[in-house]
């Protein structure tokens, strides 16, 4: 038996395999696909205060290897959330984790003194990176000041575990980590997407109505390895890692690199079980391996190269 | 209707034209129950470069030998590679995805009005109807004669008009001109084409009080939900196209 | 008939095509696929001015729609560059561009004086954006004060057409490509390499012998067309695309975003004759939409959006 | 010699274990002359991910019907994708790539080591040397009797002697304890298999004064020498192992 048990600070996770926000709706649309309280947690959607109807479309334009997305955090709000969502879900053996936004910090704080009353609720992750708002979203993340003061207004008000998302269109990635373990977050999970663009040669006009979007998939995978690398050399809180994950052997990359868990994104749109087969992959790696406990693998490359 | 991942068998490809074939699957498993207007999510993994999967609308179902068609148009590489399967081959599918066609509610004439791979899934659509002994009519647009397809299998199901834009078969122009659309009181439409028509056939039905659903083809990148990349414009906000979709009523939808 | 010429300044290109630095070896190596006289430009190899061995092998990595080099300017130096290149190179009937390349600024500076001596060579290509050296390369061109310095060196010796080429491994392109504009530079270039990782999960260590290295092909495309728009619409010197053209499609939409020329990197590894293919798929599309002037969809997309 | 990018035929393609195959391939322009020692590269492009070519080395050639063959050993999805090939299926090479094996300078016995798919590139080097009146023996080195291939065909061009690492067939252990490399005087070494084994055998002949040619498999972006990442560093500072390769005399080579 491999242990597959991972923590972030006191809260355990039954195994190092989460879904990625926006990628895997609130859960309950996997359920037809495999049992979603399998996975160590679900990250829902990204939500707001107030309900939000996104971009127009369109708002996704496949590339190579990848796909671009500008949807924009349509979403229902939180007291919808709390009311028809929150009582279905949190009835699910596993951890569920909110996607907190907002464009102001207020909004960022009131959201997340909501989601502290929620019981069912062990984690929030605070995006300071979402490339698709106006307001908000990545321009947090970008910038090390505002960084470090949505972090610090939240951590005074959410009394349980503060995940910070980063945002992988940066200079310096290790900057940001910091700033986040700094201000006491207790893990930091990346990359959200890269910011890019499409162009449809015969309409001779941009695929997506936002013109540019945030990029994920296969593609950025190689980007986001690297993220992951110079962030867990650089903290001691445990990195979430994501970005591009396939398959058990991406994963495995992952931990290698030193993500102490990883999420699933995009893969789950095309193979809607993915999140459990990377599961087994994972552990049936360990196992051909002769590793007992996936802990022994977090971070093997960081130990490795000095 | 449970969704999910299987590994059809490609019965066969009956190429029709240089750019549109059918293709007939079969699984050895029992297949989910189609309603008319479901589509599937398409793997075309011997596309190199084709990333997601492609949402296609079942076409055909024969529940006694457990098969269903698609009907494609090649349009980019995913849907080359699928036209370019062969007896044996494999395809790896997604279903049942989205929502159906709703009865027809009042009496009077029924008419399914389809443009170029829009007819797809109107096939199925009516045999159900005819099966549940609604009488159908067909208006089925074209660009020219050497582009009309299918004219005998929809013709065992109903009564097939045909407008083609260049009048070499059928009457010349846009489906919304065609005279069958005036001649008789009209209860019911359902068309699905291309954006421009399908607009036109709301404005139409909109002006003469037809009830008309519509199909759209928005672009997907899951086919179940979780994406809100697919989302339309309506009544109730930004909706997904594949789940409360792909077929609207145009009273729903704010065009 | 469509004209193809496009200018940096005073320098007229016969076309818009030319090959990327480090992907086409001098030139001579691409001459059993095509003519490469037919290019607009030969952008040669990462030079010095002494001769560099470059990094351990393993070098490169397969990524998915990409893959990862880790190459690290080896090069002979400026003296053979001189005596056994140049006077070969000098022959094709097409503008040879230098790629320049140093550790300090005094590196930077004695080469591009010993280039500005070559008769033949009607530019350089200032690369302040490799990710493959310990020192110099990226380091200048992800910190603006850096690169100012650096930029304004070179100027003050080097008297023909300077492009400045940028990595994209920034928060803000557009403040580069501004430094760049400001200190008097003739063209920038962008995307050099985004940096990257690959994991060998078997032998559980790194790919590559420098860990991290240059994420180049098709994955990179959608950030690369990004940076372009963002910078052709900021700055008023001619802007250089590339990053992931694979075929004419590719190329279009970035003159669509802006820039006034492509280059066509590691596609060629692939199809050698790729960048002449994709010279006579550009002109094939102008023609077929009827345009008789590339120029008149430089940059289409940033007058159609205001 | 001209190198080109070619869509050759593939004639046939024999199965020999579940994990080697050899494909033959025929062109319809005149194939370039191979010398034995060069590789091409091929594009999987049946295998969707795979981005690259993949080296493969010219494994035997047919000057008469204008075919040469490729001995595959599938390792990941490029190498699988070829094991799946069918006759008539096209396969885009790009060929004819890198230096050769040089010919012998001094008499004496001659030994052509191989191991695993590194016995690919012997056969025709064997061939070749046998016209011009050398006479060769072969080595070759397997995991285990499954595991043997192609003994038939090398036989017919040299003496085979067999080395398994469970000594299931022919002397048990790596290639470099075979008695033959004790038995006589060695002149020339021609080597090509995994990393250990040719370090292993280019000790022996450091060794025994014995002149070796090994044959490198450097992971290779481009394979005609503008990436620069297929290096081997040599007496002569990192060269490419695509152009100054793949055979390199182990003189030159700093292991
Ligand atoms: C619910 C639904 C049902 C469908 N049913 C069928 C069907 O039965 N038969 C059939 O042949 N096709 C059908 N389609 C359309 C089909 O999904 C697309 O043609 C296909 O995805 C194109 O993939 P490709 O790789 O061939 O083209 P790509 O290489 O992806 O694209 C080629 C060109 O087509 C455009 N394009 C791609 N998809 C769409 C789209 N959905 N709408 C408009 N333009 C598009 C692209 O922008 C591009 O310019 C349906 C679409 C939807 C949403
Ligand atoms: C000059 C030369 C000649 C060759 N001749 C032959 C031949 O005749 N027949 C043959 O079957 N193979 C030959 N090879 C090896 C062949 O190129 C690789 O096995 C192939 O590229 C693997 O591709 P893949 O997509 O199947 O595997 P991938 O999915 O790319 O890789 C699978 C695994 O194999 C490893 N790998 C890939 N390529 C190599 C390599 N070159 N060396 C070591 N490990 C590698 C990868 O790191 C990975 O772990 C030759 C290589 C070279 C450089
Ligand atoms: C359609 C879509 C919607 C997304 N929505 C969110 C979101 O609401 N909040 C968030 O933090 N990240 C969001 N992401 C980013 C993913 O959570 C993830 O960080 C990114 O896609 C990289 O992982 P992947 O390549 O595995 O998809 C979204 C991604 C996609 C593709
Ligand atoms: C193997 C390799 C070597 C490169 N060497 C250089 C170099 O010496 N100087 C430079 O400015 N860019 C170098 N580049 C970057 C390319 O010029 C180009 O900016 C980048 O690869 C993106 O374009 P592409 O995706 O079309 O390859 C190199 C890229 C590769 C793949
Ligand atoms: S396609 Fe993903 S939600 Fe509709
Ligand atoms: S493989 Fe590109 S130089 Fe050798």
């Amino acid at each position: 038996m491999v242990n597959l048990k991972v923590n972030i600070g006191d809260l355990c996770f039954k195994n190092p395999v989460l879904t990625a926000s926006g990628t895997c709706g609130y859960g309950p649309e996997l359920t037809d696909f495999f049992d979603v309280s399998r996975l160590g947690g679900i990250v829902v959607k990204g939500t707001t205060i107030e309900p939000r109807e996104g971009n127009a479309y369109p708002r996704m334009a496949e590339t190579p290897a990848g796909m671009l997305n500008a949807v924009g955090l349509q979403n229902k709000g939180i007291d919808y959330f709390e009311k028809h969502i929150y009582p279905e879900i949190s009835l699910f053996d596993t951890h569920i984790i909110v996607n907190v936004n907002g464009s102001t910090i207020d909004d960022y704080v009131s959201l997340s003194e909501r989601i502290n009353r929620l019981d069912k609720i062990p984690a929030i992750e605070l995006n300071i990176s979402c490339p698709n708002v106006k307001r908000g979203g990545m321009i947090f993340g970008t910038n090390l000041d505002s960084a470090r003061d949505v972090i610090r207004a939240v951590r005074a008000v959410y009394k349980k575990k503060l995940i910070v998302k980063l945002s992988p269109n940066v200079t310096n990635i290790v900057d940001f980590a910091r700033v986040v373990e700094e201000e006491g977050a207790d893990s930091v999970s990346l990359i959200n997407t890269l910011l890019g663009m499409a162009v449809d040669v015969n309409k001779m006009k941009p695929v997506l109505s936002t013109v540019t979007g945030g990029l994920s998939g296969p593609a950025i995978k190689p980007v986001a390895l690297r993220m992951v690398w110079q962030v867990a050399k650089a903290v001691k809180i445990p990195v979430i890692g994501m970005g591009g994950i396939m398959n058990a052997t991406d994963a495995i990359e992952f931990f290698l690199a030193g993500a102490s868990a990883v999420q699933i994104g995009t893969v789950t749109f095309i193979e809607p079980d993915a999140p459990v087969k990377i599961l087994e992959g994972v552990e049936k790696y360990l196992s051909e391996k002769g590793v007992s406990d996936i802990n022994e693998i977090i971070g093997y490359l960081i130990k490795q190269i000095k | 209707m449970t969704k999910r991942v299987d590994n059809l068998k490609v019965v066969s490809n009956k190429i029709l034209t240089e750019d549109f074939c059918v293709l007939k699957l079969e699984s050895d498993q029992k297949l989910p129950e189609f309603r008319p207007g479901q589509f599937v999510q398409v793997k075309a993994d011997r596309s190199p470069g084709t990333f997601l999967r492609r949402p296609i609308s079942v076409h055909d179902v024969d529940i006694e030998n457990n098969t269903y068609s698609m009907l494609i148009q090649v349009l980019g590489k995913g849907t080359e590679s699928l036209y370019k399967l062969k007896p044996g081959d494999y395809l790896n599918v997604l279903h049942p995805l989205g929502n159906a066609f709703s009865e027809p509610v009042m009496n009077g004439k029924i008419v399914l009005i389809g443009g170029g791979t829009g007819i797809a899934p109107l096939l199925f659509l009516g045999k159900y109807l005819k099966n549940k002994g609604f009488e159908i009519e067909y208006l089925l647009g074209f660009r020219n004669k050497s582009r009309v397809i299918l004219v005998d299998e929809y013709s065992s199901v109903g009564k097939v008009h045909l407008t083609t834009e260049d009048g070499s078969i059928g009457e010349k122009g846009f489906v919304t001109h065609h005279s069958v659309l005036k001649s008789q009181k009209i209860s019911m439409i359902y068309c699905c084409g291309p954006d421009p028509m399908m607009h036109a056939v709301a404005d139409l039905c909109r002006k003469n009080s037809i009830i008309c659903e519509v199909s759209l083809e928005n672009l997907m990148a899951c086919g179940f939900g979780i994406c809100l990349c697919c989302i339309v414009d309506t009544t109730r906000g930004n909706v997904c196209t594949c789940t409360e979709g792909p077929v609207f009523n145009i009273k729903e939808l704010k065009w």
